[in-house]
């Protein structure tokens, strides 16, 4: 048995409600066939190498501002790889890179939003089953509600995974979105990154109560914390709420404790608000040296390297390339046929843009 | 019977005119819309079993069941967030919020979601949701139950805004919201909802384009320019003005975003005096984008400043207030008389 | 011992905490000196028949509506009685005539409100402790967390009580309000009474879990449920949590469980979505008749009858009296003082008043 | 260090004229209304420890305490809605909303509930609510913070809307806003920030009235009408067409709501022609009503119909598209050309 799959044991020995002693066999069938490891740890790599990249960016005038997501990894890499692309259908926040990743979202795309080139970022939404960067926060959680309806009423055996945050948490939206999901059974997960805080403010003064996933019993569903730094644990337990939101089983709040190792973002500086020791600290439970550890091949350590600095060269080549939107994109896509009004001040909008 | 609503004038389709009210069209229109496109929801606050606190979605469930058309908890920013969700799966929602003043909940998905989804997803993602919202006042209804919220929505980029004045133009601009690719904001005047008038629903109309006005009643001295309620209003006040042989055109202006400033123009180039009509509070109101149309395209042919005759900057009041609040017959001949007998000092 | 205290004793024995345990000698003090049973179900009978007039009212076509609380008395009067109106603070929506009885609104001025003069209502709710008339569901709540903050600020021991229903409990304001109050840990208790309906919505299609008192443990905060037709109940269970938070003890959820005898309001017709059979067996659980069951006494029962026809006359009374409000005060509230432009505007429209 | 911003600056309160920018005379505001009034709490997402993302904030909860200067949770609803309450208790809360497009999740609490509580109450309940709102574009943010929403408040019974254009107003404004029993909406032009200018706070200034608009310069051929950070955009304009012999009157509107009516009629009455500028698109802006306004009272005199040099009708764009959706100087300068320019046809 691989350390991997004794891995799984373990923390399979960890569930003690009677479904999960049944569904053991199977997940470990699900786990050792469609799932790799290797696979998961090469997509953290991709994402840890392309967040520094993005810092490096910013740092030289190319991205006027990042939101690093340095620690969070694993949680977003296990979590977007244990949806089917063909039929589930993800919902991002503004610090989604990792979950990009191993969507396999296009990276240029992705990163275009931080470039300034475009809000919602220049990837293709519907068929990347990634909807576009949201900036709300708390936005996007009822949007996976209502998809997760659109896909049962398909009958597609789609699921919805919505992520957010524990600062997030305290919107009324993510209340009303786990009791619609509730009342009507959605296929929908709510995929909490509970990174111990938002912006300055610590989870503690937050998340009453201090547990996100303890929300879940209030709704009658299923509310389950795991390990956020641990993308096998983080991946099993997405597969287990998909499974059961694919089977009519209803919807799953996880909440994947985890830390935000950077600041908020580029323009932020923690030192004002937590101590550097409890970064420093945090920053030794790393989901990629975990991951690593569990693997221990060397070569194939290196190899995910090398494939990740490929990535990078090309995803930084891509947007270096990435030339402004041209000023008409401004009009063209404020409704499926501009109104008669927005081509007139398009063509006015043209007249002085010509004239300078 | 009310509850049968649906039914009954299900069968009539295609045979001849009747009489309708506003709200019997509308759900005729919702009905003949789900028949028509089996993607389109119809869903809200106590409009599937009761078939909502007006009715006009009465009925609904009943014929098209309970996936098609049903009641959601008390939430409104939900409800809005899951039209979101629902159109990305390539549904067509119709969702209801109760009452106007309880839109405001909804307003952050109304307006950093449902009116820029299409945007930021650089047209790829479709948005093709119609927000069916009782409005305006004159009912004497409770607090926060009589709000005109249209120049909120109009001034947001990427929504379209629509209200009817008549059952035959409920029931043609509610398929025409419902059909149109983009989010749509459906204002029902709630005062005129048990208002009969006959009108056919299979008799072929010219479609206007959307963002199109209409004549409601032409005339020569001064245009008078309404939607929703008042227009019935300003066509009471052109039959008082006639008798003293004043001509006045009523001009529906229908779609509130985006405004007809051509049809504006025209007809105010013809008339050369405008008075514009509205329930809400007059600053920022409608009527000044209005005025300001007016006078940016006819300045030289205006004979007098375009009038506004809104509701005064006030929470909307309780009881009998509500009828000193909103622009009564004798505010609008006022107006009037100002632009007819307007001399350039 | 009287019936009344014994059931005291009964009660209490459901107490499984320990804490409430200890209080319990406490409790019997309190109950027996300060509260008193028979003012509860004066206050019972007050509400009962001023609410039955109020739908007479409307038939006779003095009210244009009303939203009846037949069934919710015991509810709204046990827990308005258990306030301190020295310190203390209620938060109404609009269907809190009982809560206004209790705690002696004035009643001419809460139902002007029903009857169109002014939407708060022409009571003084500063001086009445008591909110202005809340229409919007949900929109109080909020305001009770404030106040709250408030009030322990001031060290005035002030508690803050927020009513709403079942259907309210699914906004998004109830939940920002709970995680609020349970991280500032602020004095103020949210009481639900969950009468089974939002309008036409049975509470199964709206509360996901079926509990809106469960939902406090998500919250690190107190929640109960309570019988809410026991008005002895009600008013031990929200003295206990008005104590609590004056003790620094933090908020609690209420969650009285009634049922909303009548139509929503008097335009609804509730034939329409839920049958009679509901409503008839409903009816035999009377909040009035539990009282009067455990008093016993047919002189003191027939008395408070007596006292409640006299207050509902008066109260007719006093409403018919009532004129309607005068045109100016459309402008003169809107602000402390009218602005320049708002003078304009009532100038104007004294005009064309005056022209009529 | 900006960490002592507060205290740095507290010392020399009374002292002299010294280099403020915006976000310092705000901090300073703030930390003066705080001392002069301990009923004064300031609190919203980031205020506390951090200082606001804009370090508005800086230092005031280390002056004065965690109970005055206060992190909310994440919630912007709740926000509002303690505030509602802390009033209600008999504080004057200065919460901030962390950016303009934020406000749309309040929008219920701000409307339905800060605006007329005090109405409701028939004037007996306290609201004296400045809600602090770090408003508008120019800074190439990210979606949503780069919004502008006055004539969407200024549309409100029961609120006030003020915008400051430099260090010193926004000190002025901020204190009056503070004082004032009513609740206003304090719309920071985030853009200016950083914009330093000497400014001496204890300088005696005659307090003009709420409501009343500032000549941010004189001039006598058209008036340029602009709020916030379009204040010193038409300055420029202002600066170059006086190379050209064009005297611009600048005038800078401050008070959104209530709108200085007659300070627009005296400054057009005079030059004959207006040109009004803001960032929120054209449909239903602000600019409309001031348009409609100066039409309404200056239409014998008016030699041209007021021009409005706007965002358009599209959603705020991001990164370059900034500076083609921003009214530009050159827009500016061809609506002026125009004014200048008509001839009645
Ligand atoms: C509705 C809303 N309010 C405020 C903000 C500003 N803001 C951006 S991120 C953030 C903190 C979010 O914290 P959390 O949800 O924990 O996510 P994290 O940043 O930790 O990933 C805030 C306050 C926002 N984007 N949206
Ligand atoms: C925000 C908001 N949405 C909708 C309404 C319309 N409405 C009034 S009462 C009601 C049902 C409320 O149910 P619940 O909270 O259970 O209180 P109850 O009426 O049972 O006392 C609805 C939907 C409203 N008043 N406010
Ligand atoms: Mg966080
Ligand atoms: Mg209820």
């Amino acid at each position: 048995m691989s350390s991997f799959s004794a891995k799984v044991l373990v923390r399979s020995r960890k569930l003690t409600s009677l479904i999960a002693h049944c569904c053991l066999i199977h997940y470990l069938l699900c786990t050792l066939s469609a799932m790799n490891l290797r696979e998961l740890h090469r997509h953290l790599v991709v994402a840890r190498r392309l967040d520094e990249e993005a810092i490096a960016l910013q740092r030289q005038g190319v991205l006027p501002a990042y939101a690093p997501m340095k620690g969070q990894e694993a949680a977003q890499v296990g979590s977007a790889a244990a949806l089917d692309p063909t039929r589930d259908f993800a919902f991002p926040t503004y610090r989604e890179l990792g979950a990009a990743v191993a969507l396999g979202v296009d990276l240029v795309g992705y990163l275009a939003s931080h470039l300034g080139n475009w809000h919602g970022g220049l990837y293709d939404p519907m068929a990347s089953r990634f909807a576009p960067f949201n900036a709300v926060v708390g936005g996007p959680v009822t949007h996976a509600v209502g998809w997760a309806m659109g896909a049962r009423l398909d009958g597609t055996g789609g699921v919805a995974l919505t992520y957010f945050g524990d600062g997030a948490s305290s919107q009324g939206d993510v209340h009303e979105a786990m009791n619609f999901a509730g009342v009507y059974r959605l296929p929908v997960i709510f995929f909490c990154q509970h990174n111990g805080w938002a912006i300055s403010v610590p989870s503690e003064r937050q998340v009453a109560g201090g547990s996100v996933a303890a929300r879940a019993e209030g709704y009658g569903i299923t509310g389950r914390r795991i390990d956020g730094n641990d993308v096998a644990e983080v991946y099993e337990a997405t597969r287990e709420a998909v499974d059961r939101a694919r089977d009519g089983g209803g919807p799953t709040v996880l909440e994947a404790m985890t830390y935000r190792l950077g600041p908020h973002s580029t323009s932020d500086d923690p030192g004002r608000y937590r101590p550097l020791a409890e970064e420093r600290q945090r920053a030794q439970d790393d989901p990629l040296l975990r991951s690593a550890r569990l693997i221990g091949d060397e070569e194939f350590l290196a190899e995910a390297e090398s494939h990740a600095a490929k990535v990078v060269r090309e995803v930084r080549e891509g947007l270096l390339a990435l030339g402004e939107q041209p000023g008409e994109e401004m009009f063209s896509f404020v409704y499926r046929e501009p109104t008669r009004a927005l081509l007139e001040q398009q063509r006015r909008w043209k007249e002085s843009a010509d004239a300078q | 019977m009310p509850s049968e609503m649906v039914t009954e004038r299900v069968t009539e389709r295609g045979t001849e005119a009747t009489e309708f009210s506003l709200q019997q069209a509308i759900n005729l229109a919702l009905c003949h819309a789900c028949e028509d496109d089996d993607r389109v929801l119809v869903f809200g606050e106590d409009v599937g079993r009761l078939g909502g606190v007006f009715r006009v979605t009465d009925g609904l469930q009943a014929k098209f069941g309970e996936d098609r058309v049903f009641d959601t908890p008390l939430a409104e920013s939900a409800i809005m967030g899951m039209a979101v969700g629902l159109a990305l799966a390539g549904w067509r929602p119709v969702p209801e919020i109760q009452f106007d003043g309880f839109s405001y909940p909804a307003l952050d998905q109304i307006v950093n979601q449902v009116a820029r989804m299409h945007y930021r997803s650089r047209g790829t993602a479709p948005m093709p949701i119609t927000l069916r919202l009782p409005s305006f006042g004159g009912i004497r209804a409770p607090e926060h139950h009589a709000e005109s919220l249209e120049s909120l929505f109009a001034h947001v980029p990427g929504l379209k805004v629509v209200s009817p004045s008549t059952p035959g133009e409920g029931y043609h601009l509610l398929r025409q919201a419902i059909a149109d690719p983009d989010p749509v904001i459906f204002l029902e005047p709630k005062s005129r909802y048990w208002h009969r008038e006959p009108f056919d629903p299979a008799a072929p109309v010219p479609v206007a384009p959307v963002g199109t006005s209409r004549i409601a009643r032409p005339g020569r001295h001064a245009t008078l320019i309404a939607w929703g309620a008042m227009v019935s209003r300003c066509l009471q006040v052109a039959e008082l003005a006639a008798e003293d042989g004043v001509e006045l055109e009523v001009l529906d202006l229908r779609w509130l975003k985006p405004i007809d400033a051509e049809g504006l123009a025209e007809s105010v180039g013809r008339t050369r005096r405008a008075v514009v009509v509205h329930e809400a509070p007059l600053t920022a109101g409608l009527g000044a984008e209005v005025s300001a149309l007016i006078t940016e395209r006819c300045f030289d042919t205006l004979r007098a400043p375009v009038q506004r005759v809104t509701g005064y900057d006030v929470p909307y009041p309780a009881g009998p207030l509500e009828d000193q609040y909103l622009p009564g017959i004798d505010r609008i001949l006022t107006a009037v008389q100002t632009v007819l007998e307007y001399r350039r000092g």
